[in-house]
């Protein structure tokens, strides 16, 4: 691991990581004893880093032996080496072979093809993590520049703006003169005649005549065509002034037969 | 650690331009290792003089603030266009015909409750006003139309307002005939 | 309400000085009542080069902020931001390199599983968005950089990831299929 911690100095732009602040809980044990690598991939790549050369140019076959050999050495302190380190092991071991013995065209793909594509997956992390480290070094707002510290702040008050039309306010006039008015309208234009008036008829007319008096003759005279519920409602008042009269002691009233003529007398 | 006046002049920008609470002179100072700062101060003060940010000091203490004048532009009002409510236009309408009239009286000729919120829009609008409270028991409060209220209108004053006969001319009384006529039934012809 | 060039370079100055986020050069003028900020945004820029504060563009958002040479000045007393664990790192830069990516391309570079709560981290700092669904088998979610990516990192576009033309150029940025066939089909020399 001594090996493994040099190599991490080296590369500077560690400083900015947590090397195992986010493990998975689940292959923690890996983590405990592979530290500082993400799996086969990137211990691999830090290998590939230490041939020195461009990623284009590794050996494979010299990266492979660096691999087992690690492997082993795990092997041999006892370390708990995850799976897939393993499998990756065993993949390597498997690469080694094809690429040494006499090229079978059954194999596909091929062992060129196969180191090739490990090359290629090591370049593209070895690319992504140069990427970032420069991206971190990079004048970081919050830590290397920094936004205005109180700012006062540009704030939109929303103000409505209402709008309505004249046509809109005097048609909502009509509207609640529509709904209001016509109560007022019908008790001033229905045609009745209101106990008052009767009375006052009554009255004026029992002073006049002495004698009993049929109460439709003293009803006022309608027209002919006349609304008939005016008739009506003149006899209804009068009915009930001649019952008011009668109570008030200025009047006498009398009846034959049921439902005969009502008669009235004026009371001196 | 810094060069030259200049320098001093852009630590100290920088240092008032990041720091979250005005700063005295000396915390400038101690900031800045120790450099006296006061000189760096007025030449910031003088490069800011009329530009849209300014350094100030108050108390003692240092800070850059937006120009005073164009305070109008940061707390922006944006209007935005809505409808008056059938609510709050029929309360408009009976105010107009009838002011002053109290949110009672209102509420008679409507024939339905006036939200609390009606009038105030209506007052929010602008376009009505307390008008005093009522010499009659409990006091109530009165409300009228403003000038703003014939001027968004275009009325030149109250009495433009159409009257009833105006109305039903306009047969904007029709309803009413309509329900006069339901109301009174064969008597109609 | 902005009478003159001078005005609307104070206005504007005023502006970026007082918003609590960067703003869209759009955002600035509908802010102004709809004036055209560009002049002005460019007199800004050179007016505060070479000074402690500098206007910059990230994103196409506008804000001010402490010229990078001050760093060492300022960063004293100043809490580390936000530390990322290195998968997170190396997940936002992959991301930045290569959007929009899924997880399981992350992976694929990666070589190893990413942790549900790497991608969260990044999404909480606000450097990482969901940018909709791949339409491909298992439609897979895929994420993108933000503008406060942008910010944070000093860039005004992506286009000014550190190297990100010479790793285009290069195929780094394509998939393996992608590479190996241009390295052993016809593109094979």
């Amino acid at each position: 691991m001594n090996e493994v911690a040099a190599f991490d100095d080296q590369t500077g732009w560690q400083t900015d990581w947590q090397p195992i602040a986010t493990t998975p809980g689940d292959d923690g044990a890996l983590y405990l004893e592979l530290d500082g690598w993400e799996g086969p991939l990137d211990l691999l790549l830090d290998l590939a880093r230490r041939q020195k050369v461009d990623l284009r140019t590794i050996s494979i076959l010299d990266l492979v032996d660096q691999y087992l050999g690690y492997i082993e050495r795990a092997r041999a302190l006892r370390l708990e080496l995850a799976a897939d380190y393993l499998v990756m092991a065993a993949w390597l071991a498997y690469l080694k072979s094809l690429l040494l013995l006499p090229r079978d065209p059954e194999i596909q793909p091929g062992p060129e093809e196969l180191a090739l594509r490990l090359q290629l997956r090591l370049q593209r992390l070895g690319a992504m993590r140069e990427a970032a480290a420069r991206m971190m070094a990079r004048d970081r707002l919050g830590r290397d520049v920094f936004a205005r510290g109180a700012p006062e702040g540009i704030s939109i008050d929303r103000k409505v703006q209402w709008s309505a039309s004249l046509f809109d306010l005097i048609q909502a006039y009509g509207a609640i003169k529509a709904r209001s008015a016509p109560v007022v309208h019908m008790v001033r234009e229905r045609p009745v005649i209101t106990l008052e008036a009767a009375l006052e008829r009554l009255s004026r007319l029992l002073g006049v005549a002495r004698d009993w008096i049929d109460l439709r003759l003293l009803m006022p005279r309608t027209e002919p065509g006349s609304d008939p519920r005016l008739t009506r409602s003149a006899l209804a008042s009068s009915f009930a002034a001649a019952l008011e009269l009668a109570k008030q002691g200025r009047a006498e009233l009398a009846q034959e037969e049921t439902f005969g003529p009502l008669r009235l007398r004026g009371v001196a | 650690m810094i060069a030259g006046d200049d320098d001093l002049l852009r630590a100290v920008e920088a240092t008032l331009f990041a720091a979250e609470t005005p700063l005295s002179a000396e915390e400038i100072a101690r900031h800045l290792g120790g450099a006296p700062v006061a000189a760096a101060l007025e030449a910031l003060v003088a490069h800011y003089a009329g530009r849209g940010v300014e350094l100030v000091s108050r108390g003692g203490r240092w800070h850059f603030q937006t120009a005073p004048d164009l305070a109008h532009l940061l707390r922006r009002e944006r209007e935005e266009p809505r409808r008056l409510s059938r609510a709050a236009i029929e309360a408009l309408a009976i105010i107009a015909y009838h002011e002053p009239v109290s949110r009672a009286e209102i509420e008679a000729i409507r024939g339905v409750q006036t939200a609390r919120g009606t009038l105030d829009v209506l007052m929010e609008a602008g376009w009505v006003r307390v008008a005093g409270r009522r010499e009659s028991p409990g006091r109530p409060t009165i409300y009228a139309t403003t000038p703003a209220f014939l001027a968004h209108f275009g009325l030149e004053t109250r009495r433009d307002l159409p009257g009833i006969d105006e109305l039903r001319a306009a047969g904007l009384l029709d309803p009413i005939d309509d329900a006069y006529a339901a109301l009174t039934g064969e008597g109609a012809d």
